[in-house]
């Protein structure tokens, strides 16, 4: 056991203790050598949490279930797209301020941040960017020709099921009833054919576009290995390299439903 | 070649059936590695399938029960409305490599799709469809087919068992003709002497009884440990789309102007849309309820209907949820009267 | 199943010599839903609505599909017809066969074909309409003035004259605004008070009138018809219902040395004061700031000596709330800071001074009873420099703009001191005398050929001082940049016109827009110049844009007309095409997830919060609602909701995908 | 599509006539086109226009939807901007298609036949030329059968 998951596992258990929060949400020990969520609500359960490197799921996600809701005030293991998902839910008024405690694990031990300053600030201490890989990987498919890029989406979604993993697994797709679940008129085709796949990816990146933390949780989650995450963290970066760094999710107004008169694009007629 | 004897497989013949099964336009599935996953996909050659997979995500249910299958189509509109079948074509299938638990689950969707009238989509595709599956040599946490009465050699449900030899190539089982038909296509081959000694076969230790199953299920139907147990779920339907013996779809009629069609479409029960009414009430309103209907659905009514389980064992659906949600750990922790 | 009637019109020769009229008839009439499909000569004349109108009847449809003309020509005419056959009116839809088609295309198959498209797309929406109803909100008949100025006051007299309520809101202790500060005006040279006294007098008589002056409004919430007007009433320290306006506190504040702000600091007044005796209302106010009693806590001379004993030293704010159905924005203007320009040494030289000093020197009413004399000295300056543009049409230190009033009121400042110093000099530095208006340019004319004013078409570089004289270094564009050096003994600068500094701040309180200089912006530059794009608010004078006195008029009577009309109904009536929210059974209520990103959409700030709650009252969902008096349909919420829980009337989701699979 | 496909005379018969769908806003680019009509500007009879309030009323979706449908290309039009009869709508509306058309580029949806194009309530001639031009260029592209076939791809 870490330094790192001591501190974390006493952290828990004083904070549950103490009454101040109903239960940690955090990462445990999984089959497959995965790492499993765990809902930690009595001080003698805090032992089942573990952090290390293989901590990826964006817990986040978790806030916004009722089953989890009606267990009282969480705290929640906070990976820096946990932080960014904190910030964005608040704007979207899915969260209050203060209805989370995020539980920051470092070397130098465990950071509470209470509120959305407290995590706004330790956010500006991090790299704007959560997920590089998806960038080199973004620059290696924007220098293939349309036709390429057709080609591999079409494989790559060729395998899509629409089982929505990566829909349940994001924090952003929290909507109630999502555009693919619209039947009057049917936006989507239920079906997962070619039409189906390529617009069910295609709306929910341009829903995420502003919004996506860019944790990847969708793809890692996906069961046939589809790169779905691309496509959102590439509306992103689209977000973000037209109308400015601030655009983006985190940021403070949605860059789709603002504007500014001197915006620039080249394809206008 | 004779039903019921083993014979000796070499690699070379191997790759002659698929040369001769791509040459007549058979589409063959088998595990294929793409990037690090291995997935179920149409391949060529034997080099393309990954032999050494535990298990490939995706479902060989595929072959028979396509996600998306078309049950009829119409034109025109209004008064002038013509419908037209489809013709129960099949495309000619070889599955290939797929475990013994997953091919096992062939005759539990056969139980499903037949029991009264038959699906004739359904048994079209069965009919075209050989399924040659491959011994086990090694096995994984998530799985446990010895727990549904299966095991890393069973032959239920398989035209062709073929198990890894020591020192290379197979042992071939013909279990039916078609397995004798795609065996054919090499020619003949030697039976398999007493020095052809099999790759040993992995423990599978049981994980729970499956015969105490009912009885603790329909104990628990009040429990907490449905809702305790789907904290983490996150309320996808993989599991289900994942599942080899999974069976449940969805109509969908797609209308264009100028006629339309009517599709049959994969469905999970773990998604809450699955019985949301259209008044806006759910009758399986939370994770827990949808949790407890799968699990019970597959131990419970299933084998109340059929006499048995809805379940091979194969440990697909742990391996594919993004939660870990572990059937295996859940059904061992119940058994074990919690 | 819909029972959708089509009305073919062959416009004459216009569609019917190009397209196949008869056949796009049939080819509709094929078409699943529709019932009744002809083609007809004129389908807007009588006997083709009547045509239509007996179909509606006989064939009990439920949707009329007229394909004829723009939309934007007859859907009024067949939305009536419709109407009148006992339809809702938005059951009927228009194929543009003539704008989009006939007139576009030459005659082919193709052209035919694609009305028949055309119509079928239509039809495919029409068979989604469904019954909308005008929108009715209630009004307010009282209006809310914003500013005491001749702008705020002609537009409260017009309002109240027209028999409505109006509360009048002025910031400072009087009404009467600048003009109440000038001497006389052009190009007529009537005295200002003159004119503009008998106006504050009968607005504040006015019974229809309310007035609040040293007041400001806190907040305006609401919308069109229906505002909410909070008004802060400063404390005056005074109660003015028992005060008669003696001025004896006036006399007895031993405070003496505070400048006047009426005088542009010309004179002193006191802590108790009356900013000039013809104010409006005649009711002093105490400031705070300078009184001793607030500094030290002794004194309170005003309430020994008051015989009505009217002082309230203790007197706090008071938040008085108004309903108001318009606002009339008239908040005027202000005078550059010359700050920004040293090399004119204003602020420096006491003798340079500025236009609005210059009116309160030539004014019968101001420190020096109307006699020409400089502030250093009190001397009778013998030459007089006026510098125009100061500030103004100067985009590096000052505004780009024209301030549109300088050129005049600088001609009338040579002239009143030619008038009033025969023997003086007057120089006028200009670029251009812009001098558009009725007997404008005459007037200009007057200053130089007959009051003998010298106009030097050129830019003051710098003023300093030497030997008691003030010289003005300048060139003199006209003689090729020659340089010009004037020794003068005042200088008068016409400074720029600009918003108020608290013009920005106001503009988002009231949710209208503003342009880059904080001038508050009109609905259209041409043809809604009153109007702002918030719906029930209006501008009136210099707050739009620099304004001259008859201007300033003419347009608050332009906006009080604007109000009048408004008012005129019981309730207004709006089309129907606006967004709504969904709302559904529980326990779902709402498809809206309350996340509001629509909001930042709306350009009319129409989307609100509504709490839906349990009979026990216990808040289960916060989600979006369109305000519908505020909406105006252009749908831009829609297309941002991803859950597709708004839609907009007349444009639903449903019809224009309908729209688009008919193709 | 319709069953009645468009064909200019016997003479291009053969020739492949694309179908272009256009979204356009009531207030400038709808009203530009009728000034085409009233001003008697031929264009190519190829576009089907569908009339909605303002280009912040244009569901991405939609285009999507339209040429999953059939459409071999789609304009989108509105007002220039500060022009919008909504003062901000075709701004809304810009921000959307910079991202969006950036989106569809990356997953390999052919961009150019998507147009989006302001036209002024007074540019008649305007319009006539942008559907003649996207006529062409979308008529050289030829059919959009990647889009329109998907909703086979995939079909057991």
């Amino acid at each position: 056991m870490s330094v790192r998951e001591s501190d974390l596992r006493a952290t828990a258990a004083r904070l549950l203790e103490t009454g101040s929060v109903a239960v940690v949400i955090g990462y445990g020990a999984g089959t497959l050598g995965r790492r499993r969520p765990v809902f930690v609500r009595a001080p003698a359960q805090a032992g089942e949490l573990v952090f290390d490197d293989e901590c990826h799921q964006n817990l986040a996600t978790y806030l916004l279930k009722p089953e989890i809701r009606r267990l009282g005030r969480p705290a929640v293991v906070a990976i820096p797209s946990v932080l960014r998902s904190l910030v964005q839910l608040a704007t979207e008024r899915q969260l209050k301020d203060g209805d989370v405690l995020a539980l920051v694990v470092g070397d130098d031990g465990v950071r509470e941040l209470a509120d959305l300053a407290a995590v706004r600030q330790h956010l500006a201490g991090l790299p704007g960017s959560l997920h590089p890989a998806a960038k080199t990987e973004i620059a290696r498919l924007s220098a293939m020709t349309a036709a390429e890029r057709r080609a591999f989406w079409s494989d790559e979604l060729s395998r899509c099921i629409k089982c929505y993993a990566c829909r349940a697994a994001c924090p952003m797709c929290y909507c109630e009833r999502c555009t693919t679940e619209c039947n009057r008129p049917q936006w989507i085709p239920v079906a997962s054919h070619g039409l189906g796949t390529l617009e069910y990816h295609l709306m929910r990146a341009m829903h995420l576009a502003g919004r996506c933390v860019e944790c990847a949780t969708c793809s890692r989650a996906c069961p046939a290995g589809i790169p779905v995450h691309l496509l959102a963290v590439f509306a992103e970066e689209s977000v973000r390299r037209q109308f400015g760094a601030e655009a983006g999710a985190a940021g403070p107004a949605y860059a789709l439903s603002s504007f500014r008169p001197e915006d620039q694009e080249g394809f206008i007629r | 070649m004779i039903i019921g004897e083993r014979y000796q497989l070499a690699p070379k013949t191997l790759e002659a059936i698929f040369a001769a099964l791509a040459r007549d336009g058979v589409r063959v599935l088998a595990p294929r590695r793409v990037d690090q996953h291995v997935a179920l996909l149409p391949v060529k050659s034997l080099a393309e399938v990954a032999l050494d997979a535990v298990q490939a995500s995706g479902s060989a249910k595929a072959a028979v029960f396509p996600p998306v299958e078309q049950l009829l189509s119409f034109t025109g509109s209004g008064q002038d409305l013509r419908l037209q079948d489809p013709e129960p074509t099949a495309p000619p299938t070889v599955v290939f490599g797929i475990r013994p638990c997953e091919a096992r689950a062939f005759k539990s969707l056969q139980l499903v799709f037949d029991w009264d009238s038959p699906d004739t989509l359904f048994d079209a595709h069965l009919a075209m469809t050989t399924v040659v599956s491959l011994g086990c040599t090694q096995a994984d946490e998530a799985c446990f087919c010895t727990s549904v009465g299966g095991g890393p050699r069973d032959t239920q449900g398989s035209d062709l068992l073929l198990q890894p030899l020591q020192g290379g190539g197979f042992a071939a089982d013909v279990l039916t003709a078609k397995g004798q038909a795609l065996l054919g296509l090499a020619g003949e081959l030697l039976p398999l002497g007493p020095e052809g000694m099999l790759e040993p076969a992995p423990e599978v230790e049981p994980a729970f009884d499956a015969a105490r199953l009912p009885e603790a299920l329909e104990a628990a139907f009040d429990s907490p440990v449905w809702g305790e147990e789907s904290l983490r779920c996150l309320g996808c339907g993989t599991c289900a789309f994942v599942c080899p013996t999974c069976s449940c779809f969805d109509i969908q009629d797609e209308k264009r102007d100028g006629g339309g069609r009517r599709l049959r479409c994969w469905d999970s029960c773990g998604l809450h849309q699955f019985t949301l009414h259209a008044s806006g009430h759910n009758p399986r309103e939370t994770q827990g309820q949808r949790w407890r209907q799968r699990v019970s659905h597959k131990f419970l009514y299933f084998p109340e209907r059929f006499s048995a389980a809805a379940c091979v064992g194969c440990g697909k659906c742990a391996r594919a949820c993004p939660a870990d949600m572990s059937l295996k750990e859940f059904l061992r922790a119940l058994t074990r009267g919690r | 199943m819909s029972r959708v009637g089509v009305f073919v019109c062959h416009c004459g020769e216009n569609i019917g010599g190009t397209v196949d009229c008869a056949a796009v008839a049939a080819a509709a009439a094929r078409l699943p839903g529709v019932v009744e499909a002809v083609d007809y000569k004129y389908m807007c004349s009588d006997p083709g609505q009547n045509l239509l109108k007996e179909a509606v009847k006989a064939k009990r449809l439920d949707g009329v599909v007229v394909a004829a003309c723009s939309p934007r020509m007859h859907e009024p005419t067949f939305r009536r017809a419709t109407e009148e056959a006992g339809l809702n009116p938005y059951q009927c839809e228009m194929a543009n066969l003539r704008e989009h088609c006939s007139w576009v295309h030459l005659k082919a198959d193709s052209t035919t074909a694609k009305a028949v498209d055309l119509v079928r797309l239509q039809v495919e929406k029409v068979k989604r309409n469904k019954p909308l109803h005008p929108i009715r909100v209630p009004v307010t008949r009282r209006a809310l003035v914003l500013g005491g100025g001749i702008a705020g006051i002609q537009a409260a007299l017009d309002i109240a004259n027209a028999g409505h309520e109006v509360i009048l809101v002025e910031k400072s202790p009087s009404i009467g605004g600048h003009m109440s500060q000038l001497s006389e005006t052009f190009p007529t040279l009537d005295c200002s008070q003159c004119i503009l006294t008998p106006r504050m007098v009968e607005v504040a008589r006015h019974p229809k009138v309310t007035l609040y002056t040293w007041s400001e409004l806190e907040r305006l919430e609401g919308f069109v018809g229906n505002f909410k007007a909070t008004i802060r009433k400063k404390a005056r320290k005074i109660d003015e219902s028992i005060c008669n306006g003696c001025g004896v506190c006036q006399q007895k504040c031993p405070v003496k040395k505070i400048p006047d702000e009426f005088n542009e600091g010309l004179s002193f007044r006191k802590a108790i004061y009356v900013p000039f005796p013809q104010a409006v209302p005649n009711k002093p106010v105490v400031d705070v700031a300078n009184c001793t009693y607030y500094k030290t806590g002794k004194c309170k001379a005003c309430e020994k000596y008051c015989d009505q004993k009217a002082i309230r030293l203790d007197q706090q704010d008071e938040l008085v709330v108004h309903e108001v159905g318009a606002v009339v924005l008239a908040t005027g203007f202000r005078t550059m800071p010359l700050e920004r320009f040293p090399e004119y040494g204003y602020g420096v030289f006491p003798d340079v001074i500025d236009g609005l000093k210059f009116e309160r020197l030539a004014s019968a009413s101001g420190p020096t009873g109307g006699a020409m004399k400089r502030p250093s000295d009190g001397r009778t300056p013998q030459t007089v420099v006026f510098i125009a543009c100061a500030g103004s049409r100067d985009a590096q230190k000052g505004v780009p703009y024209c301030s549109k009033i300088c050129c005049m009121y600088t001609a009338k400042h040579a002239m009143l001191y030619r008038h009033k110093v025969h023997g003086g000099r007057a120089v006028v530095f200009y670029m251009d005398v812009r001098a558009a208006g009725k007997s404008y340019d005459e007037f200009v004319r007057r200053a130089v050929e007959e009051d003998g004013v010298e106009y030097v078409r050129g830019r003051v570089s710098r003023v300093y001082q030497e030997d008691g004289k003030l010289v003005v270094k300048g060139a003199d564009t006209l003689l090729g940049g020659e340089p010009v050096e004037i020794r003068a003994d005042m200088v008068v600068l016409a400074t720029a016109v600009q918003a108020h500094a608290d013009a920005e701040p106001l503009a988002q309180k009231l949710h209208v827009s503003y342009d880059p200089y904080r001038f508050f912006a009109e609905a259209h530059p041409k043809l809604r110049p009153v109007e702002t794009n918030t719906a029930g608010i209006f501008l009136a004078g210099a707050c739009q844009a620099p304004r001259d006195i008859p201007e300033s008029v003419a347009q608050a009577s332009g906006a009080a007309v604007k109000v009048c009309g408004l008012f005129s109904q019981p309730e207004l009536c709006r089309e129907p095409v606006i967004a709504v929210v969904d709302r559904q059974p529980p326990p779902v209520f709402s498809h809206c997830t309350g996340c509001f990103l629509c909001q930042s959409a709306c350009p009319y700030q129409a989307i609100e919060q509504e709490e839906i709650r349990s009979r026990k009252g216990e808040l289960l969902k916060t989600v979006a609602r369109v305000n519908p008096g505020l909406c105006q349909g252009c749908g831009t919420c829609v297309a941002t909701c991803r859950t597709k829980a708004i839609d907009l009337q007349g444009y639903t989701n449903e019809q224009v995908f309908a729209e688009v699979m008919s193709l | 599509m319709s069953a009645t496909a468009p064909a200019a005379g016997p003479a291009a018969a053969s020739r492949f006539e694309p179908r272009i769908v256009a979204f356009v806003c009531n207030w400038c680019t709808y009203a530009g086109a009728d000034l085409t009509g009233t001003s008697r500007i031929r264009y190519q009879p190829n576009v089907r226009v569908i009339r909605l309030p303002c280009t912040g009323r244009i569901d991405f979706m939609l285009v999507m939807t339209a040429l999953a449908n059939g459409a071999d290309g789609v304009i989108v039009s509105g007002c220039h901007p500060n022009d919008c009869h909504y003062t901000s709508g075709n701004f809304h509306a810009r921000r959307r298609w910079m991202v969006f058309r950036d989106l569809l580029d990356f997953a390999g949806v052919d961009v150019r036949r998507v147009v989006f194009s302001w036209v002024s309530a007074a540019e008649g001639a305007k319009w006539a030329e942008l559907v003649d031009k996207v006529t062409d260029e979308v008529r050289a592209l030829g059919p959009y059968r990647e889009i329109h076939d998907l909703s086979g791809t995939g079909v057991g």
